[in-house]
């Protein structure tokens, strides 16, 4: 693996709650390379959008982000820098694209004034120029007529157009690293695909990175080419992406597979379509829901959900083991694969 | 302004998925079921300037309950008309005296009672007022909350301080009663448009609907079910208008409309030194304290009430 | 355009008189209402009216309103009365000029007669002219004015009721529409001072009438500075943005004094205030339940420290009157018996009358309780807080009163009506016996201004004979007579004549004040060049300046 | 647009018709006589004020009072003023371009102060500073009008003067000076009347600012200006303000009526020959036709406020405005309006 780009190291994220401290994010570290598109999955309250904000420390009081966390990029502690600094950063050399096309655009200002300041805020370029980055980088992310569209407010665009807009402001200016959080989830099906070929097509072109948060699975397999999986506020397993869809070694991983449809990653020849196949009876759910961050369970965090959880998993909370180079798992299941063996069918990782 | 906004009354939507966790979790199974009103209290308890607001309101409550014990002096009572006119705060008249030689500390304390009972019974009639007029509207709709509505408009567009001087001007002289009717029926506007906005929303609800279904007359479904449920924003309105009134009474008695002398109340002492405030400071400036210090009490608790009913509200007009 | 010729020819005279010169700037607490004389009624008005507009004659400092005694020419240079005093013929001063050069002549005076008796004018003064029968314009500098009988006071009437006003100018104007005409916004006068400017709720402004037939006034100008309240007007005076305030309120009194810049002078207000009863009610149909018993009027007045409110309210600047009539009027008498404070006898009397004190204090007899409703009116502070002195003396001979302030129009109305209990009143009197006639004779309970509906024959007949008695000493017995019997009856309670107190500016060399117009010697008023203030050197030619924007 | 200005002018004279009526009624009804200025001077007999009431028709019956008073309105003749000696329109041409300065100096001022008070108060939220103001604007809020206008007159004037104690300008030199002299005279005296008059309001648009301004921290639209690297206070102010905005701009119809009401008290105390004093005289001297067209006046202020505060609504939120080009977006801008 070559140098990350981007580098996370051991990020914890708490939020004092009148129910006492929520450990949103509990200890993540993560990399990106350069160039590469990382999926970062898990149901919601996982943490992981939290992890997304903390990359750009957008995160709010009574969000902290703990002493002890490191988030890297060209060299630099993000999280040791001085605001101004990191103001640089932002929509510089990291973009966000956020899940909420219809909320996430200013009502009040017009597209095109809300692209140009970006480029305004960080280049001294001036009214004029901006101006046409703005509408360049319209015309860039396929919005038709960009002239008038810049000249118009949110309200009066559709919501892929929507998108587009603000996968325009999040591209202006080149950033190395892209952060989309759910950036189709809000989109109607036909709409959702069109959004991702282009995601994937300005990623190929610019050759940036970009960490993907989704809860979609099956956007995973299309885009990414590695996934890590969240689970309770820490990573739980981390595989490139045919490792991970062939031979998820967490249980909740395997969860997660079995709840979606019928997957296959990217490079497979159903595309985007892919999803659309049968199998709808075979789906089952994971049960229960994501316990409150106030009160992650003992042991593994996971094992109350588990089926295949025993007494230890209850009793000890499960280090990440290196499955291989590129593969790591947080299951005592990694340690002890004999136990495997007794498991269902379900859940040892077979995917029709 | 009307604000309508989602009800928080329906409670967290907790659907627990999958069999296996038919239970809530630990935390929510150890929250004891509150009623409303404790939960509101829950909620207000933990607004520190509405804390404040209630203990500054109970205590001023307090000392002029007990008016009687405190005073040193009668309040209405000429002590020495002569020696003891209108001098400046000293160790015996730690306010001063008015220019009949009257302890200004004394009607101060005695004049918050005659203020505060005018601005509590003037704004309940005002609440009630509004609240039926509002409810009517609101529950009948169409034409008749129409022209009701505009009739409010008409009047919300005179200036209450004009509506006031004129209504007053049609009595003549105005007894304590006769004020809080004046102000009480002329400050009901703004709660009659609160309450007519909230039926509106409230009355096509499905438990309304219900209600009539089995059989429960207009009246009936308006009293048991509906009014209780605009409970909090007439509440607010309530204190909001407590301020309100204590101001207004204050402002009329400064245009010689006000209590009959020789009874105190907050405005009219301020009054005997109206025209003279550069050599009677002290009668326009300390009842002045005592009115500000009971209206920031106030509209702290309003506040807090409002913030504890509804959360994510604005601030109201200010009539 | 007139103005500015007469103006710019003023200039030689102006700069030729080195003690010419200054501003007085006078604070007023209320605005100027009209600028007609003939509708002047506030003090204002009148000192607006006395300053631009001259009368034939005047009364003088010593006030006399019997006979000629004491009166100074005005437009008048002299005049000559008939054998039988039933008229009196005035020659004009030839020299006098209205302020836009025309002549002031006989045919003025005579118009203005006619115009002040219109019945379609309304001209409040006009009862007061009654007894005149007509005027007559022998030639153009001689006006005649007949009677129709003779009385002491015609002589007065005839001049002091009147400013002569410009018949060229007003000729024209229907009386209905002189209220609102030109001439009522700018007036033309023949007085020593001119018009100049007048903004409502601002200011009005008057320039000396340097081409005046009775001589320049030493100032230059008169600017009547107005605020709408009493508090803003004492600070204009305190702040030096003012040189007069003619009535300075007693707890001001101590901060003027201190001031080195200001002088404070005394000066008496033809005016007494009194706690009226009202002997008949429903509109003086029927006696009132209270007030037609003459021992419980005696009663009440006797339990009223008078003295003691004076005290309270006016500090020393103020009078307790024996009568109806303020000192150094022509009906005053100082000797005129006065009841007595005395509570013991007060609740003697009542108790002797039938009226027993109830557990709460208050007094009864049988089913009535005495109490009765004491009307204010909001806009006097004095009066409310006499009010409230009173309630609480009153009290204490077991006498419930409820003070009610009203608003003076509302005051007004039951006034007229006859439907009150009793009323904090206060009369500004011209000084002339003649007062006596209106407001307390039998005659004004129709006619005048008797809304207490006191009636006493005798009384009448007493004030009768003194206005048509010419001895002086016969004259001030019939008086003291008729005020035994007022005292006797008690129809009210004499309180207060108030004494003002000016704050004057002490640059400003002042002439004597009198009592029924203060400014009446302004034209003699001067500012040392010494000691001038900017506001001093405008000189009378910026004014047409500031006139042309 | 222009339909909807037109229905909003019939609806404010149908008030305005429907507020002078019932002023005409209450005050007629009210007991006093117009004529009480004759009343100290006990010369003036019952006989001249019996003439004067005929004169200006008081005499008559009050429906017949009604009739000619609206065909007198309706010939533009507001009536004669008993009180002033002059026709209306005379008294309310005089009065109203000072309520109109006074009321426009505080309102740019209110809002002015409000909003950065409310601005400043958000940007540093939870600290001393925000709770500082918060109570300062509570307690202004909490103020009577005319006390904070007298203690203000009280320090500012007479204790520490610094400023004339009333009028709109220095009648005695005012003639005299030159235009910036004036100018700055005009000043001197505004200042004390205005802050006065803004302060009150200030505190209130600052409470609701406030209001406005947390209501929408929360929203989606300020993370995405954060994450594209704006400043706090550019957040604060172009994106975060301009969409807190719209619900104050509501407040300015109804801070209009607010401003009349604290006009009247400030105006009172502070000399200020507005329509505010105007009226109160004229309520107190029962000088019927004043009365009459302040009521009008009120209403047309307080019609036009809220006239003017929901055509700025429209200017400022684009989705309420008709825009040219609504080729892609037109069902969602109707819902996203709604």
């Amino acid at each position: 693996m070559t140098e990350p780009l981007l580098s996370i190291r051991d990020l914890r994220v708490t939020f004092a709650t009148d129910g006492g401290v929520a450990r949103a994010v509990d200890g993540v570290s993560l990399d990106l390379a350069a160039g590469e598109i990382l999926g970062l999955v898990g149901e919601s309250g996982c943490g992981k959008s939290v992890t997304a904000m903390s990359v750009l420390r957008l995160l709010r009081p009574p969000a902290r982000i703990e002493p002890g966390s490191e988030i890297w990029l060209d060299g630099r502690d993000l999280l040791a820098l001085p605001e101004r600094a990191m103001r640089s950063i932002r929509g510089r050399r990291i973009a966000m694209v956020f899940q909420e096309p219809m909320t996430a655009l200013n009502p009040v200002l017009t597209i095109g004034h809300q692209i140009a300041e970006v480029v305004r805020v960080h280049e001294r370029a001036s009214r004029g120029a901006a101006r046409a980055r703005a509408v360049a980088a319209l015309e860039q992310v396929g919005v038709p007529d960009p002239d008038l569209r810049a000249r118009q407010y949110p309200h009066q665009l559709s919501g892929g157009t929507r998108q587009r807009v603000l996968l325009a402001m999040a591209l202006v200016l080149h950033p190395a690293v892209l952060i989309a959080d759910e950036p189709t989830t809000a989109l109607d099906v036909t709409v959702q695909a069109e959004l991702l070929a282009l995601l994937a097509d300005l990623q190929r072109r610019l050759g940036m990175a970009v960490l993907l948060i989704t809860h979609d699975l099956g956007v995973v397999a299309e885009l990414a080419s590695r996934v890590a999986v969240m689970y309770a506020g820490q990573l739980v397993e981390e595989a490139p992406v045919q490792e991970l869809f062939a031979r998820a070694r967490h249980p909740y991983t395997q969860g997660l597979l079995e709840a979606a449809p019928r997957l296959a990653p990217r490079d497979g020849p159903h595309g985007s379509g892919g999803r659309h196949g049968g199998g709808a009876g075979r789906l089952r759910v994971i049960p229960g829901t994501v316990p409150p961050a106030t009160a992650w369970p003992s042991g593994c965090r996971f094992h109350d959900r588990c089926s295949a959880a025993w007494d230890r998993c209850e009793r000890e909370a499960p280090p990440s083991h290196a499955v291989d180079a590129s593969h790591r798992a947080r299951c005592h299941l990694a340690a002890e694969p004999e136990r495997r063996a007794a498991l269902p069918v379900a859940l040892t990782g077979s995917v029709r | 302004m009307t604000v309508t906004r989602p009800s928080e009354r329906g409670g967290a939507v907790w659907v627990p998925v999958g069999p296996r966790d038919a239970a809530p979790p630990e935390r929510e199974r150890r929250r004891p079921a509150y009623g409303p009103w404790r939960a509101l209290w829950r909620r207000y308890r933990r607004d520190q300037g509405a804390v404040v607001g209630l203990a500054v309101l109970a205590t001023i409550a307090a000392i002029i309950i007990a008016a009687p014990l405190l005073a040193a002096y009668p309040p209405d009572v000429p002590l020495d008309i002569i020696a003891l006119k209108s001098q400046p705060p000293s160790w015996l008249h730690p306010l001063g005296t008015d220019p009949v030689s009257r302890d200004v500390l004394s009607r101060v304390l005695y004049g918050g009672r005659v203020s505060l009972a005018i601005a509590v019974l003037a704004a309940l009639t005002a609440a009630t007022v509004g609240t039926l007029y509002g409810a009517i509207a609101g529950y009948a709709g169409g034409a008749v909350d129409a022209i009701m509505m505009r009739v409010t408009d008409a009047c919300l567009s005179i200036p209450r301080v004009l509506l006031l001087l004129t209504v007053a001007a049609l009595w003549g002289r105005l007894s304590i009663g006769g004020l809080v009717l004046v102000l009480g029926f002329t400050g009901w506007f703004g709660v009659s448009r609160i309450v007519r906005g909230e039926v509106l929303a409230l009355r096509d609800r499905e438990w309304a609907i219900a209600a009539r279904a089995l059989g429960a007359g207009a009246t009936r479904t308006l009293l048991r079910h509906i009014l209780p449920n605009v409970a909090s924003p007439i509440i607010v309105a309530i204190a909001l208008g407590i301020g309100n009134v204590i101001l207004l009474e204050a402002g009329l008695s400064f245009f010689g409309v006000g209590v009959q002398p020789p009874q105190a109340s907050w405005g009219t002492i301020m009054q005997d030194g109206a025209d003279q405030v550069r050599a009677l400071w002290w009668l326009t400036v300390f009842p002045g304290l005592a009115i500000v210090t009971t209206v920031m009490a106030v509209h702290a608790v309003a506040d807090g009430l409002r913030r504890a009913a509804d959360p994510r509200s604005g601030y109201g007009a200010r009539p | 355009m007139v103005l500015g010729a007469g103006c710019g020819g003023s200039g030689g005279i102006s700069a030729g008189r080195a003690d010419a010169g200054g501003t007085i700037v006078v604070a007023l607490a209320a605005d100027v209402r009209n600028l007609l004389p003939a509708y002047a009624i506030s003090t204002q008005d009148q000192m607006v009216a006395d300053l631009m507009f001259d009368r034939l004659a005047d009364p003088g400092d010593s006030l006399n309103t019997v006979g000629d005694r004491g009166f100074l020419p005005r437009l008048a240079e002299r005049w000559s009365w008939s054998a039988d005093s039933l008229s009196i013929t005035f020659h004009l001063d030839p020299r006098a000029r209205w302020h836009d050069g025309v002549p002031v002549r006989a045919t003025d005076v005579r118009f203005t007669y006619r115009l002040f008796t219109d019945t379609t004018a309304a001209v409040p003064a006009a009862s007061q002219l009654a007894a005149i029968d007509s005027v007559t314009t022998p030639d153009s500098l001689t006006a005649t004015f007949w009677f129709k009988h003779r009385y002491p006071e015609q002589f007065f009437d005839a001049t002091y009721q009147m400013h002569i006003c410009p018949e060229h100018l007003l000729r024209g104007i229907p009386t209905s529409a002189l209220l609102a005409s030109a001439f009522s916004k700018h007036p033309v006068g023949d007085g020593q001072f001119r018009f100049a400017s007048w903004t409502p709720g601002s200011a009005l402004e008057l320039v000396a009438d340097t081409m005046n037939y009775r001589g320049r006034p030493k100032l230059d100008r008169v600017i009547l500075s107005i605020s709408p309240n009493y508090g803003a007007a004492m600070a204009k005076l305190l702040a030096g943005d003012a040189d007069l305030f003619e009535s300075v309120h007693p707890d001001n009194l101590s901060e003027v004094r201190r001031r080195p810049d200001l002088t404070t002078i005394p000066y008496d207000d033809p005016s007494y205030g009194f706690l009226w009863f009202n002997l008949r009610t429903a509109k003086g149909t029927r006696p009132h339940p209270l007030f037609a018993d003459r021992d419980l009027r005696r009663a009440l007045s006797m339990a009223i420290d008078r003295a003691a409110i004076v005290r309270n309210v006016f500090d020393t600047l103020a009078y307790v009157p024996p009568g109806p009539f303020p000192r150094g009027a022509s009906n005053a008498d100082p000797s005129a018996p006065a009841l007595p404070y005395d509570t013991m006898r007060a609740d003697r009397l009542l108790d002797s009358a039938g009226w027993r004190r109830g557990s709460d204090g208050i007094r009864r007899k049988g089913a009535r309780e005495l109490a009765f409703t004491l009307s204010v009116p909001t806009s006097s502070k004095t009066r409310q807080q006499i009010a409230v002195l009173i309630q609480d003396q009153l009290a204490h001979v077991g006498a419930r009163v409820t003070v009610d302030p009203m608003e003076m129009p509302v005051l007004m109305q039951r006034l007229e009506g006859h439907d009150f209990d009793a009323v904090l009143q206060n009369w500004r009197t011209d000084g002339a016996m003649d007062d006596l006639r209106q407001t307390w004779t039998t005659d004004a309970v129709r006619h005048g201004a008797n809304y207490g509906d006191y009636a006493n024959p005798t009384f009448d007949a007493l004030v009768d004979s003194a206005l048509t008695t010419s001895d002086p000493a016969r004259v001030h017995e019939l008086l003291h007579r008729a005020y035994t019997i007022l005292d006797n009856d008690a129809p009210a309670v004499w309180l207060y004549q108030p004494r003002l107190v000016a704050g004057v500016h002490r640059r400003l060399h002042h002439a004597p004040f009198r009592p029924d117009a203060w400014w009446a010697h302004l034209a003699d008023w001067s500012v040392p060049v010494a000691d001038r203030l900017p506001r001093d050197n405008i000189g009378l030619t910026a004014r047409t300046t500031a006139q042309a924007q | 647009m222009r339909s909807f200005v037109v229905r909003r002018l019939v609806q404010a004279v149908t008030v305005a018709a429907a507020v002078t009526t019932l002023t005409f009624v209450l005050i007629h009804l009210a007991p006093g006589d117009p004529l009480a200025g004759t009343m100290d001077d006990p010369r003036i007999a019952p006989s001249v004020r019996a003439h004067w009431r005929q004169v200006y028709g008081l005499d008559r019956p009050l429906p017949v009072q009604y009739v000619r008073f609206l065909t007198g309105v309706a010939r533009g003749d507001l009536g004669f003023s008993v009180s002033y000696n002059e026709p209306v329109i005379a008294v309310i041409r005089r009065a109203v371009p000072n309520t109109l300065m006074l009321a426009g100096t505080a309102l740019v001022l209110s809002f002015a102060a409000g909003i950065l008070i409310a601005v400043i108060q958000v940007r540093r939220e939870g600290t001393l500073t925000d709770r500082a103001l918060g109570a300062i604007s509570l307690g202004l809020y909490s103020l009577p009008d005319f006390w904070l206008a007298q203690v203000a007159l009280l320090a500012f004037s007479y204790w520490l003067p610094i400023f004339p104690a009333g009028g709109t300008i220095d009648p005695v030199i005012h003639p005299y000076l030159g235009p910036a002299a004036a100018a700055l005279d005009r000043v001197r005296h505004l200042v004390l009347p205005a802050v006065t008059l803004a302060a009150l309001t200030a505190a209130w648009i600052a409470r609701f600012q406030r209001a406005a301004l947390l209501d929408v921290a929360a929203d989606d639209y300020l993370r995405t200006a954060r994450a594209k690297g704006l400043s706090e206070w550019t957040i604060l102010v172009r994106h975060a303000l301009r969409n807190a905005l719209l619900p104050v701009i509501t407040l300015f119809g109804l801070s209009l009526s607010a401003f009349v009401s604290g006009a009247v008290f400030v105006e009172k105390v502070f000399g200020w020959p507005g329509i505010g004093s105007v009226a109160v005289d004229a309520v107190g001297a029962r000088d019927y036709p004043v009365i009459i067209a302040c009521t009008i006046i009120g209403s047309i202020l307080v019609a036009a406020g809220s006239l003017i505060a929901d055509l700025l609504y429209m200017l400022a939120d684009p989705r309420l405005r008709r825009a040219e080009g609504d080729a892609d977006g037109g069902a969602t801008s109707a819902v996203a309006g709604a």
